[in-house]
């Protein structure tokens, strides 16, 4: 995040010999333009290079029905994405997001079923939160708290609540959804899909709460020396378990939302959303050696992959190819930022994985 | 030609990204002599050295061994196949290996591919040997090793490349007076052999021991190059700092007042006797003690960094709640630990961050920084050390090595704490930074903190505490008064073969 | 079409299977995370009350998992089953099992897809005759909107599967024969991920102007098509024609979002293939090829009393 | 790999104080049995403990046919383990080594597809191998020269992978395969199935060079630090070339097994193997931040993965609770490891992943 532009030829000593410019207002806080093209917001020139292809290409891509297919499309994919990218900032890895998906929506579904007596709408959503915090939380105390590795602890979440999940649905859909339920996702404001808006909503709270609390310094300092952080006075623990317990919430989150969208519970939703998830994350930038990314990042990721999907299909790309495709879209993607990032010499294998 | 150079560097230049580390430097080392590199902090002469040694690129310049021109683009291994063998500042040994295997690493004895481990470990033993580390067993790993065994092992590999030109950058920060003694007598014998030796180093004395020549690096550019015989200390201090230090130690301090600082019982993990120890508002206490004595454990046991078996520590007569770091903090104690890179610095994040961690809450209302504040709180904080940096939002690791010590310094005079524990405060420091450091010890104790000093370097503690603690095998052997006491009488307590005259 | 064979599954087949109480049969099936093959294992445990047998339920995580199903197999060998009732995810790779299951005299009753080495009995639908029958409703569908040479989306829901290679080409096959100038201008695969699908029939409804109709292979292709084309109102110009009976799909012909579904019967596969295995268990021999066919069910019939089992299968428990 | 039972607490600085047992020969570089009980060959107490469970809870298990399955079950999988724990000890990561499966799976069943002019069997696999051994060399040149996040460039490599390969198959399963290509996986010795005798042979050859040869050495070097590696003159570049180079090798050679196991060329075998061969690493004691495991346990580690799919089966254990009850093991499993090994206080966060 380091400005290069507006910084003077790093001067010498403090005070004494050359007088620094005073410390500036602390406007490094607040977004610029400049920011926008560093690699901490990785991503974005290649997003804007890929959405500028496909307005020429397409007829159809500028359109409003178009655009808002892409928001509905993305926006669950982003807000796992949100949450993951606490986790990885961490240095850890949450591979159970997707089967919490899953789980939390059919915990929802479940909840609103049967329409006479079923729970109220709201109630089932608090409810499907609340196991999907309470999942990220389990993952957050194995990790915090008996030191295992986190990829171990959440590939054996990922099991248990898939496993949860066709257990609680005797592996079948759970619908009809009451439209009460449907209309989460389904209702729009301004024209603008509600799926869109709280896609937005997350990514901003989080980046707020990254970059404007203590809490989100403390997500950083773990993830940078979790060792020097302890003794620095960083309540490690219980960052760690925020961390998991809110990544396993938003997970939960993009659950309901997904149940709402398809109006339907599906038991084996969300399969595969993790490593979706955690590629978002890398491709806005983040680290998974921790302390690098942010949310912005994760969305600038979760909207290049949903680009290339939407173009793919838009420009009636045979499936096999878009998948190669994509594949080296990706690659590509990340390729330029790294080159254009890559001035200063970075190590191989000690490349942000 | 027979004095050719062993090696030779001219108009060097390296810059990063907009930081100019190096400007046009000249350097000659030749073949018999202990050449020294001085310089403040960030001076260059860490970038100077990772250039000789191929570890990174200079953007101009010449760079020849033994005459021979070497290629622009240079790796290590060119570099150490031609000769140059090098201790790196910050440690560079692989802490999941063997202590064979990174003795041995890139040259590893060995038949079409296949190790030969009987060489391997023959090799080792017979490198470590050269240090004086003869007993320790090559096939442990080397993350189960104490810093201090790490240099010497890190040492022992260079000296065991036959190098012609041996570069040591600060090698002596992590060991003991005799250690250290030990080494300046291993160069002194390289130097007879007829090897060519830079030797980097914050210490003076340690220069003036063994220095033939002195080259002076100031802010990237070459201020000369002198034999050694021609330079007083305050004529180097000069060359290097272009100031004048008046004194390095802080003079007379108003008296110390209530005991703010008092361990009672105290036992850490590894310790057979509790120890009882207070110190004042208002005084430094130095502790003394032999590479491994204790010293650091006691500091992180009473700061809650490793668990207290038996005792508590007690801050203005209330006991501190030493559960984990964070609840000694609150309490009001901070701790300095003595590995930066390990337990201290947050790589990755900047400096400001770095800074303003400890105290993140008092410039923030409910959780949420405050604008403006965090910059503010972090310059005032930084005011005085003369940290050497581009920009505050720049990752920490940019830093040279001891402005990455004052940032530390900066962040635990930040927390605003009643108690600071500072262990090794000036490892890798330069003598203005030091006496920068030393006055914020003396301004802090002024204000009526209460200050514990662990250092390896006895004219610190000699010079800045008040009172000194001798620790010796985990126990306090007894106390010397700073006023009187003479670097031997410390020593002579810290040492065990003297053990017996104290019961 | 063979409506004769659905329906309750006759309990009269039970007529060979004396004797057999106890016995250990195992039915895998290809995964068991779906509708489908709940409705099939249902059967199955019908099959197993009614008959007194001992049953194990088994199947890989995802269809496309071979390897594991061959394990399931072996295991099966190992644990001592007297038959199996496989529902194989390769016409041929389980060949190699399924004989050494045989050699040790295991009798083999496979479901749904068939196998090219012997089994004691095959009972399924031949999905290249229900892909024919979904072109030739597509053909009707298209040919009533006055757009016989239309474009067709093909919503897949995997690559790579032999079993929906066959379904797509039945449904050109179909297709072609009485609109030979409507064509699959493309295909989406959405790797049984609905929102995918729904992204995709989304995408294509906006990317192709002149749609006409939409061909999903399986539940999740059909319900992603189903909510897509609610999602853009669209189900009155489009012909959509889905395989399978998922819930939300039987809802989506109800509300019109999609024109007709092909119905196949895995709670008779289920029953139907213990029944067999128990037979051959205790020495008779069952029908060497069962083809139930299926059902093409549209919004007037979806309501019909006799498909209600059909559309809506006894659940597994209860 | 230290010896904790031998070795008495890590004691002073370089032998000062407490004198140090004599150096003993160079034995420690041998496999003693003490070593199986450390960290380092992690899983085995784990491994022999459900091995003792199963044998008691069923008649089944001891039995030669179900030993004989399990070899075969698990050799797939630890054939592509034991490659990928070499990117891992790199500290990288791959996750194309699933896709790498059915590609070269693909490629050996068409090569000998026309069994009439097919190429002879030898032929095809040797193409196979190449073909893998190259996508993995393609990784590594991403990750060593572009200096790429392996986590992004096998990502992608996953999907173009597994695009080429159903392009290359057009969808379809390539069969029916002769004989002599099927005997490969289907043939036996001294009763014991080739496959099990291949995934030992794979395991011993890896487990030799990584401990005796200067290469093995230097990937260990490389995942400690890679910029510590590179100042003592590891050629960091081709050590990251070739981790990735044989990690794709391997997992072609499993996709050549599978194929001749299946006895077919399926277009989407291998799906999610690259999950299951990276928790078999951790599982075996591996840590995702390099320098940290080794061959031995990434075979144990895939062993106890299949024991449980095993004996989940054996005791007809329905599948959704054999998935919750799999995932419950593998964190008693590696919560166990963790507990008996973590006598020195690991840091949270900075828990091996
Ligand atoms: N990788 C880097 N990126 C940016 N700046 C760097 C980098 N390495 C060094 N510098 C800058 O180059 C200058 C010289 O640093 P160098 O490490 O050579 O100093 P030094 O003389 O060794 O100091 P010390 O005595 O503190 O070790 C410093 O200003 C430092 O901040
Ligand atoms: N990581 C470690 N593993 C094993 N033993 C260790 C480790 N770190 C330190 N020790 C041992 O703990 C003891 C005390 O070390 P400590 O660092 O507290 O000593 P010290 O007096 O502060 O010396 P130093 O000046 O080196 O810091 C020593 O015997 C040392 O060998
Ligand atoms: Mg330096
Ligand atoms: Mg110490």
């Amino acid at each position: 995040m380091t400005d290069v532009a507006s910084a003077p030829a790093p001067s010498a000593a403090g005070g004494k010999r050359k007088r620094r410019p005073r410390p500036r207002p602390a406007d490094s806080e607040i977004l610029r333009l400049s920011h926008l093209f560093d690699r901490g917001f990785g991503g974005i020139p290649v997003l804007l290079a890929i959405a500028f292809a496909l307005s020429l290409a397409t007829d159809s891509f500028l359109t409003g029905t178009n655009l808002d297919n892409l928001g509905r499309q993305v926006s669950i994919y982003a807000i796992i994405a949100v949450g993951q990218l606490l986790v990885i900032l961490t240095a850890g890895i949450d591979l159970s997001v997707g089967s919490v998906v899953g789980l939390a929506g059919v915990v929802a579904a479940t909840a609103v079923f049967e329409t006479s007596g079923g729970l109220p709408v709201a109630l089932a959503v608090v409810l499907a939160l609340v196991v999907g915090a309470a999942a990220g939380l389990i993952n957050g105390v194995l990790v915090a708290v008996l030191r295992m590795p986190p990829f171990i602890v959440t590939l054996g979440m990922m099991g248990i609540a898939r496993g949860a999940t066709l257990l609680l649905t005797d592996g079948r859909t759970v619908q009809p959804l009451p439209a009460e339920f449907t209309a989460i996702a389904g209702g729009s404001v301004f024209g603008v899909s509600n799926l869109t808006w709280l896609m937005l909503l997350v990514t901003v709270l989080m980046a707020w709460l990254l970059r404007r609390t203590v809490w989100g310094q403390y997500v950083y300092a773990v993830g940078s020396n979790a060792e020097s952080a302890r003794l620095t006075g960083v309540p490690v623990r219980p960052v760690l378990l925020s961390a998991y317990a809110l990544s396993g919430l938003l997970a939960a989150f993009a659950g309901v939302l997904l149940a709402s969208r398809l109006g339907n519970g599906v038991p084996t939703s969300g399969t595969g959303y993790e490593l979706q998830a955690i590629a978002a994350c890398v491709i806005g930038g983040a680290s998974l050696f921790g302390a690098k990314g942010t949310a912005l990042g994760a969305l600038v990721g979760a909207l290049v992959v949903g680009l290339l999907n939407n173009g793919g299909t838009l420009l009636g790309v045979d499936p096999f190819w878009l998948q190669i495709a994509i594949g080296v879209l990706i690659l590509i993607a990340v390729g330029a930022e790294n080159l254009r990032g890559g001035g200063k010499s970075r190590l191989p294998g000690m490349a942000a994985r | 030609m027979a004095d050719t150079a062993v090696i030779s560097l001219r108009g060097v230049r390296k810059t990063y990204r907009a930081v100019t580390a190096l400007d046009g430097v000249d350097l000659e080392v030749l073949p018999g002599e202990v050449h020294c590199l001085a310089g403040e902090n960030g001076a260059g002469k860490s970038t100077l050295i990772k250039i000789l040694t191929g570890a990174e690129t200079r953007d101009a310049g010449e760079y020849l061994v033994s005459g021979e021109p070497m290629r622009p683009v240079l790796t290590p291994a060119v570099a150490r196949d031609a000769g140059v063998g090098v201790v790196y500042q910050e440690l560079s040994l692989l802490p999941e290996l063997t202590v064979s295997a990174n003795l041995c690493m890139g040259r590893f004895p060995s038949r079409a591919g296949f190790r030969d481990l009987r060489r391997q470990r023959e090799m080792a033993t017979a490198m470590l040997s050269r240090v004086g580390l003869a007993e320790l067993d090559p096939e442990t790993r080397v993350a189960e090793l104490p810093t201090a065994t790490r240099q010497l092992v890190e040492i022992a590999r260079v000296l065991g490349q036959n190098a012609k030109l041996v570069i040591f950058d600060e090698p002596t920060t992590a060991l003991s007076e005799q250690e250290a003694a030990a080494l300046l007598d291993r160069i002194r014998a390289l130097r007879d052999e007829g090897v060519a030796v830079l030797y980097v180093s914050h210490r003076m004395e340690e220069m003036f021991a063994i220095g033939d020549r002195v080259t002076v690096l100031r802010d990237g550019r070459l201020v000369a190059t002198e034999p050694m015989a021609g330079h007083t200390e305050d004529t180097l201090v000069q060359a290097m700092v272009g100031r004048t230090i008046e004194s390095l130690y802080p003079g007379e301090r108003a008296g110390t007042g209530q005991v703010r600082l008092e361990l009672r019982g105290v036992r850490p993990v590894g310790f057979d006797e509790p120890v009882d120890l207070s110190v004042r508002s208002g005084e430094i206490l130095g502790l003394a003690g032999l590479l491994g004595s204790g010293r650091s454990e006691l500091l992180r046991a009473a700061f809650g960094a490793d668990p207290l078996l038996a005792g508590q520590v007690l801050v203005d007569g209330r006991p501190a709640d030493t559960s984990s770091p964070r609840a000694a903090a609150r309490s009001g104690i901070g701790l300095l630990t003595e590995d930066r890179k390990e337990s201290g610095l947050m790589l990755g994040l900047s400096i400001e961050k770095n800074v303003a961690m400890a105290s993140i809450g008092a410039v923030s209302s409910f959780g949420v920084l405050r604008r403006g504040k965090v910059r503010e709180h972090v310059a005032a904080a930084a005011d005085g050390l003369r940290v050497k940096f581009g920009d505050w939002t720049d990752p920490v690791s940019s830093l040279s090595g001891g402005n990455q010590q004052k940032t530390l310094v900066a962040r635990w005079r930040a927390t605003g704490a009643k108690v600071l524990l500072l262990d090794e405060p000036t490892k890798g420091v330069d003598v203005g930074a030091k006496a920068d450091i030393y006055r914020v010890i003396a301004e802090l104790a002024a204000a009526g903190l209460a200050v514990v000093v662990v250092s390896s370097y006895l004219p610190e503690l000699l010079g800045l505490c008040d009172r000194i603690a001798v620790v010796r095998q985990r126990r306090i052997a007894g106390f010397a008064d700073p006023a009187e006491a003479t670097e031997e009488d410390v020593l002579h307590l810290a040492s065990p073969v003297t053990a017996q005259e104290a019961s | 079409g063979g409506k004769a064979a659905f329906g309750p599954a006759a309990e009269g087949t039970g007529s060979g299977t004396s004797g057999v109480a106890g016995t250990r049969i195992d039915v895998i099936t290809k995964a068991t995370d779906s509708e489908f093959w709940q409705s099939m294992l249902a059967g199955s445990e019908r099959a197993g009350a009614d008959l007194g047998v001992e049953l194990g339920l088994f199947g890989p995580t995802s269809e496309t998992d071979i390897d594991q199903q061959v394990s399931l197999v072996e295991n099966s060998i190992a644990r001592g089953a007297k038959a199996i009732v496989l529902a194989s995810n390769s016409s041929t790779a389980l060949n190699g099992a399924v004989d050494r299951a045989r050699q040790q005299g295991i009798k083999v009753i496979t479901v749904d897809n068939s196998i090219t080495t012997a089994s004691e009995g095959f009972i399924g639908t031949d999905n290249v005759k229900a892909g024919q029958q979904a072109g030739q409703r597509m053909c009707e569908l298209l040919t009533a909107q006055g757009k016989a040479a239309g474009k067709i989306l093909h919503e897949s829901s995997t690559s790579g599967q032999q079993v929906l290679a066959d379904r797509l080409t039945g449904f050109r096959a179909g297709l072609a024969e009485k609109c030979p100038q409507a064509a699959v201008v493309q295909t989406a695969v959405n790797d049984n991920d609905l929102n995918k699908a729904v992204g995709q029939v989304n995408d294509a409804i906006t990317g192709i102007p002149d749609l006409a109709g939409i061909f999903a292979d399986n539940n999740t292709s059909g319900t992603g098509a189903a909510r897509a084309v609610a999602e853009r109102g669209a189900a009155d110009r489009l012909a959509v024609v889905a395989f399978d009976s998922d819930p939300a799909e039987v809802e989506g012909v109800r509300t019109g979002s999609i024109d007709a579904i092909l119905v196949q019967n895995p709670f008779f596969f289920g029953y139907q293939g213990v029944v067999e295995a128990a037979m051959s268990v205790a020495g008779s021999t069952p029908p060497v090829d069962l083809d139930p066919g299926a059902v093409v069910i549209d919004k007037s019939d979806v309501d019909k009393p006799e498909y209600a089992q059909l559309l809506d299968p006894p659940k597994t428990k209860g």
